[in-house]
């Protein structure tokens, strides 16, 4: 399958890294980048349309993951479980907004930060309750399980996939956003709700609907990262800090601004990991600290008061 | 959401909080006469739960069989959840040793619990047996007369695999672990004896712990020429670890292989195919076809609903088929610590990893045997088929006096 | 009234629980009272600055790790809580400085994000042990004295959390004081009438980091070891929870929030697997309807964040 | 009339301040003579408020430069504008709400007073800002509601706070925009009255629609208009100019 020859090589620690190197560890900074927009997209779009930081998006990835596993154990089929597990996460969404944020919209951003910080702890543990504690995976379709030769670099076809899979999220929910009327909606809906209301568009639906779209995303990203992560109910806590820095080096609210800096932080973590080893762990923080002492409010960020 | 009143919310929290404080000093109070106390500091919650609970349940097989009495004294288990964090542990160890006083304690899983309750337990005299934590100081310079252990030191699995993978599978290997103490010690000790047989590291790379995207390593095995690879990673690492090196293409090019946490029962169904031909080095698998881990496995897998065993398992069982021969041997009395250490140096049965005894100079068990298995599909589904074995392997226990 | 109950609850920790209790339950008081002030500095900073910072642990944890360096060496008061405190208050000035910049939602992030960075370099430096972080710290010499017996801790750690709170509620009634509720009210306005509204959160945020480096260095000093955990953002989570089950802008709130959580995650946890579902749900009832929490419910007012 | 010899207490001189294409302002040129009391008018969008908070320093000037009391306070932040002498009321209410009138009062004489990073004392023993905060707030009409929350105050009455938070400072220059903004006729007589009672050594300039208002209590006016002044003069002088009549029937 795979087709590359052995080649005899000298050991990698002292010879200058060859273009095929520097090529391919590109490539898989390209794979990582996009993946961490998918997982930080949700975010982003539920802070940019409705103000609410929703720090609980973490669970809502592993409720994603779990989902897809849970569908795949029934139906055996991947696709099935890349649409029916974001659609079931988006319900669960639409729920949470309903009954707890709903009231607290008026409270202000406070009270809905502290509100989805407890709802990480009753997730975690609501998961561990219903599917056990028990490490799961989601395999790779069947068709994309073998690795691909790209201009001498080997990478597994899962991952170009994710790669286009996450552009093409990129540029639909762009033009859904810019282009649409729906859109055009939403962004009146949350700029002005008062007036929003007067013109006859059903705030609260129009709400529900954006929570619930920006959790059906983070569930898609839970899936979608099945076949390269695993499933456990520790999952949640772990991508919730490089989702909230890539949305934060974006710039909050803005889509763009969490596509560029998630790709810019996928290319210095892994470059981090090809020749810094010893700082992989410091190069999102680095990344960050760099850009927020230039500009706080993040590279596309609405600038502050 | 109107309905819950707010008066009758604030009400019933503040009943359950008056309840459960009270509650477990007035039990503990006055059961303090005859059942042997065995305390358990292991995880309950978090990713590493599955390991405190296939720990759990080796102890309880082991303790059933007894039906829950040892020299005419009830056997009771007390578990506390650890969270795998250290201060935790240590408050709750310090709880089952001051104010549970229990007679023997078991646990933990986190070598840093294990080294933050180390001078707790040594200094209060209590028996700790421990049942999973590695570390190899506990065996060595920070060893204890009062502190046991059933499960191995870091160093144990991996020393044996130097030789045999030099021997069979290449003299060229690139190794990888986390970044963190356990791995640089079970690196260390495959290293020591791989180089000693004539082999060359020829890469060398440590990933974060918790490390999700391992393709910028798997990109440096590949161009780096290695003809294997040895690694150590457990847990949701293993997982991701395994199946991105299968995703990647390695496995036609590349051998891998490990200590034996890289591909236990824990991780292996979540790695699946992917874990196909993986060779490592643990001193259990189920499939030992010694008549006592036949019954082992038969009863573990009644009494637990078909679950198979694992090492943790088997951990768990030697741990309380140790405190069971202990405390018959010297019928019921464990006030006298001397007597019951004494004792438990001298203990030997049969195993289901074999013939389990104690190292006297280090309290750290002999492992009977350190088996090399390869993943491979039998009847059961995948699982760890024993290829080889190595015998007697004892930490050398450098610095260690045994200290009272 | 607030005072009232404050002093009421300190006696009621001294008397309460004599000694022959037995060591866990003394134990478990000395830990609320470490988690009780260190969650009361974070009150100062939510409940009358209105700053809601997400990074708590980074003081936490440099207080808990200056400890821990050198008390081996030199088991003196300076070592146990002065240079803790100094070093807090530095981490408390480089953070804030960067960070009173941005208000709301930024404020949250940057300071989550300064704390995972320092959990991030501990994590990774093997000086400070890694990831199991320094074990066996003694305790430190009090006037000569190693106070490594139960009682003898308990009455250090009641006069220094003792002291430390009622710093905490002097500095909250003087003038200082006063301009932080005016910044927490309307900022804007503060800075038209004169206020370098920017110096007065810096030094609000240096005050709380140092009183935060202090609880962390009790900590270190009551269990005799500390790890990255420290750090870790879920340590700011419970002090977050703390507060806010407590009582924002009470301080005394933060005892109540302290004995809630500890007491929930140790007694709760030894009956039930599920401790983590209850605290998880407490906390968002407590959201939605005792925005108060327990005394601003006790104080009857439930509704309106005091 | 203010004395010629006495320097100008505040100058501008081609003040500019645009948002992108827009420019809010476009080279406004003013000098305010010390105890005076002058309006400002002009329709809306003239930039009026604009001109308060480039003064004040909320917005930073694109260009041109301001002098006040002899020292340049150009783009100075706001606290230390206020620190120099300048205090402002706000067109739309910004008071402090859970505090009461007398600490909202009281937060703002004790700006300048110093002792406000005074960490230990009690906020009770420091009576100078307490003193002038009771004062300040029998001059606004307020004497009976000190103890009352800001919040929980009527419309008008906010107003008054509005104006006493800003005086509460001792003030040399008080610029007051729209103080009677939404007021009942009695209750602009009121505030009419309240700000023409106020020493004279308090300079005042002041936004105001209300015709009357102006009349009553402006020396001079200066009439804004696309952010550049159409004309300055005594009431009388700008009433009879047909200029302001085509600016204000005309952009109505």
């Amino acid at each position: 399958m795979g087709r590359e020859p052995g080649r005899a090589r000298l050991p990698p620690s002292d010879r200058v890294p060859v273009v095929s190197d520097v090529f391919a560890q590109a490539l898989n900074g390209l794979a990582y980048g996009v993946l961490l927009f998918l997982l930080s997209v949700g975010l982003t779009l539920i802070f940019g349309m409705l103000d609410i930081v929703n720090l609980a998006h973490g669970s809502y990835y592993m409720l994603g993951a779990y989902a897809g596993v849970t569908v795949l154990m029934m139906t055996e089929s991947f696709w099935l479980a890349l649409v029916v597990a974001p659609v079931a996460v988006g319900v669960v969404g639409a729920v949470v907004e309903r009954l707890c944020l709903r009231p607290l919209y008026r409270r202000g951003p406070l009270d809905q930060v502290l509100l989805t910080f407890g709802l990480i702890y009753l997730f975690e543990d609501l998961v561990k309750w219903i599917w056990g504690g028990r490490i799961r995976s989601i395999p790779a379709p069947a068709l994309l399980t073998t690795s691909v030769n790209v201009l001498g670099a080997t990478v597994p076809s899962y991952r170009v996939f994710v790669i286009v899979f996450g552009l093409a999220v990129a540029v639909a929910l762009w033009l859904l956003v810019e282009k649409t009327r729906l859109g055009a909606v939403i962004r009146a809906g949350v700029f002005d709700s008062e007036m929003a209301a007067g013109m006859g568009i059903p705030i609260d639906r129009v709400f529900t609907g954006v929570f619930a779209f920006g959790a059906g995303l983070a569930g898609l990203s839970g899936v979608i990262a099945g076949p390269i992560q695993s499933a456990a109910p520790s999952i949640g806590a772990t991508i919730l800090i490089p989702a909230l820095i890539v949305v934060v080096v974006g710039g909050l609210g803005s889509l763009k601004g969490s596509l560029v800096g998630s790709l810019i932080i996928g290319q210095a973590e892994t470059f981090g990991k090809a020749w810094l080893p010893g700082a992989s762990m410091l190069m999102i923080y680095a990344v960050m600290a760099l850009i927020l002492m230039l500009r706080p409010q993040g590279l596309f960020g609405r600038p502050l008061k | 959401m109107k309905a819950v009143t707010r008066r009758t919310f604030l009400g019933g929290a503040a009943a359950t909080a008056v309840g459960v404080a009270g509650g477990p000093w007035v039990l503990r109070a006055h059961a303090q006469s005859g059942p042997l106390k065995v305390g358990l500091v292991l995880p309950y919650t978090g990713a590493y739960a599955v390991l405190g609970e296939s720990i759990t349940q080796g102890m309880e097989l082991v303790f059933a069989r007894e039906n829950w009495t040892v020299a005419g004294r009830k056997i009771e288990m007390i578990k506390e959840d650890d969270e795998m964090k250290p201060p935790v542990g240590i408050r709750k160890t310090e709880k089952l040793i001051d104010s549970d006083k229990v007679d023997i304690l078991t646990g933990p899983v986190h070598s840093g619990i294990l080294l933050g309750m180390r001078d707790k337990v040594h200094a209060s005299k209590t028996i700790l047996i421990v049942s999973n934590a590695g570390a190899d100081d506990i065996s060595r310079a920070k060893c204890s007369k009062w502190i046991f252990r059933t499960s191995f030191s870091n160093w144990q699995p991996n020393w044996p695999m130097g030789p045999w993978v030099a021997k069979h599978v290449s003299k060229e290997v690139f190794v990888t672990a986390p970044n963190y103490q356990a791995g640089k010690d079970q690196l260390g000790a495959f290293k020591e004896s791989f180089l000693a047989s004539g082999g060359r590291v020829i890469g060398e790379d440590y990933p974060k712990l918790g490390e999700t995207d391992y393709a910028p390593y798997l990109t440096k095995i590949k161009q780096s020429g290695a003809k294997a690879v040895y690694a150590f990673f457990s847990g949701t690492d293993a997982v991701g670890f395994v199946r991105q090196f299968d995703e990647f293409g390695l496995k036609q090019s590349v051998k891998l292989t490990g200590a034996g946490f890289l591909v236990e029962p824990d991780v292996l169904p979540a790695q699946g195919k992917a874990a196909l031909g993986i060779i490592s080095g643990h001193f259990y698998t189920p499939l030992l076809d010694n008549p006592t881990n036949v019954r082992f496995v038969k009863d573990f897998r009644e009494k637990f609903g078909g679950k198979m065993p694992d090492g943790f398992a088997c951990q768990g069982y030697d741990t309380a088929e140790s405190i069971v021969r202990a405390v018959k041997a010297t019928n019921g009395n464990t006030q006298d610590k001397e007597k019951l250490v004494a004792v438990l140096e001298k203990t030997e049965f049969e195993s289901p990893r074999g013939q389990f005894r104690f190292d006297p100079k280090t309290h750290n068990v002999i492992q009977p045997y350190i088996y090399v298995r390869e993943v491979k599909e039998v009847a059961g589904g995948l699982n760890n088929v024993p290829i080889d074995k190595v015998a007697d392997v004892k930490d050398p226990g450098t610095g260690c006096t045994l200290p009272a | 009234m607030a005072r009232a109950l404050g002093l009421a609850l300190v006696v009621a920790a001294v008397l309460a629980f004599p000694l022959s209790v037995g060591p866990y339950p003394v134990k478990l008081v000395q830990e609320i009272l470490i988690w009780g002030i260190f969650a009361m500095s974070l009150d100062l900073l939510m409940g009358y600055a209105g700053m809601v910072s997400f990074g708590h642990s980074a003081f936490f944890g440099i207080g808990a790790y200056t400890a821990a360096l050198l008390l081996p060496k030199w088991p003196g008061l300076l070592s146990a809580l002065g240079a803790p405190a100094l070093a807090a208050a530095l981490g408390a000035l480089a953070i804030g400085f960067f960070s009173i910049r941005v208000g709301g939602v930024y404020f949250i992030m940057l300071t989550l994000a300064f704390s995972q960075m320092f959990f991030a370099l501990t994590f990774q430096n093997a000086f400070l042990g890694a990831e199991d972080g320094i074990t066996s710290v003694p305790r430190p010499l009090v006037f000569g004295v190693r106070i490594s017996s139960l009682g003898a801790f308990h009455l250090y750690l009641i006069t220094i959390v003792g002291a430390a709170a009622l710093l905490l509620h002097r500095i909250v009634r003087s003038p200082f004081g006063h301009v932080l509720r005016g910044i927490h009210d309307n900022e804007e306005r503060m800075q038209a009438v004169g206020y370098p509204v920017g110096r007065y959160k810096l030094l609000a945020f240096v005050i709380a980091g140092t009183v935060a480096g202090v609880a962390g260095s009790l900590y270190t000093q009551f269990v005799g070891s500390i790890s990255p955990d420290a750090f870790l953002w879920t340590t700011s989570g419970e002090a977050l929870l703390m507060v806010i089950i407590g009582g924002t802008g009470t301080l005394n709130g933060a005892w109540l929030g302290a004995a809630a959580f500890i007491l929930l995650q140790s007694l709760v946890s030894s009956y039930t697997e599920r401790w983590m579902l209850i605290l998880g749900l407490t906390f968002v009832l407590f959201v939605l309807f005792a925005p108060g929490g327990i005394v601003g419910a006790l104080r009857g007012r439930v509704g309106v964040r005091s | 009339m203010p004395a010629l010899l006495a320097p100008a207490l505040l100058t501008i001189d081609a003040l500019t301040r645009t948002f992108g294409a827009l420019s809010a302002l476009a080279g406004v040129s003013l000098t305010l003579e010390a105890r005076e009391r002058r309006a400002v008018i002009g329709p809306n969008g003239a930039g009026k408020t604009t001109l308060f908070n480039v003064i004040t320093g909320q917005l930073p000037p694109s260009g041109g430069r301001i002098v006040f009391d002899g020292r340049p306070i150009t783009g100075l932040p706001p606290h230390a504008v206020a620190r120099r002498g300048v205090s402002r009321s706000f067109q739309r209410t910004n008071l402090f709400p859970r505090l009461s009138v007398l600490e909202n009062l009281r937060l703002s004489a004790a700006a300048g007073a110093g002792g406000s990073y005074n960490l230990f004392g009690r906020v009770e023993r420091v009576t100078a800002p307490l003193a002038r905060a009771r004062e300040t707030g029998a001059a606004v009409g307020l004497a009976e509601r000190l103890d009352t929350a800001a919040g929980q105050l009527s419309y008008g009455e906010q107003r008054q706070l509005e104006v006493g938070v800003a005086l509460a400072t001792r003030p040399k220059l008080l610029l007051l925009d729209e103080p009677t903004a939404g007021m009942s006729p009695e209750e602009t007589q009121r505030m009419t009255r309240m700000l023409e009672g106020l020493p004279r050594d308090v300079t005042l300039l002041i936004i105001e629609h209300d015709m009357d208002v102006v009349a009553s209590l402006a020396d001079r006016v200066t009439v804004l208009h696309y952010g550049e002044v159409l004309t300055e003069g005594t009431f009388d002088e700008v009433k009879r100019d047909p200029r302001v009549y085509e600016v204000y029937l005309g952009s109505e």
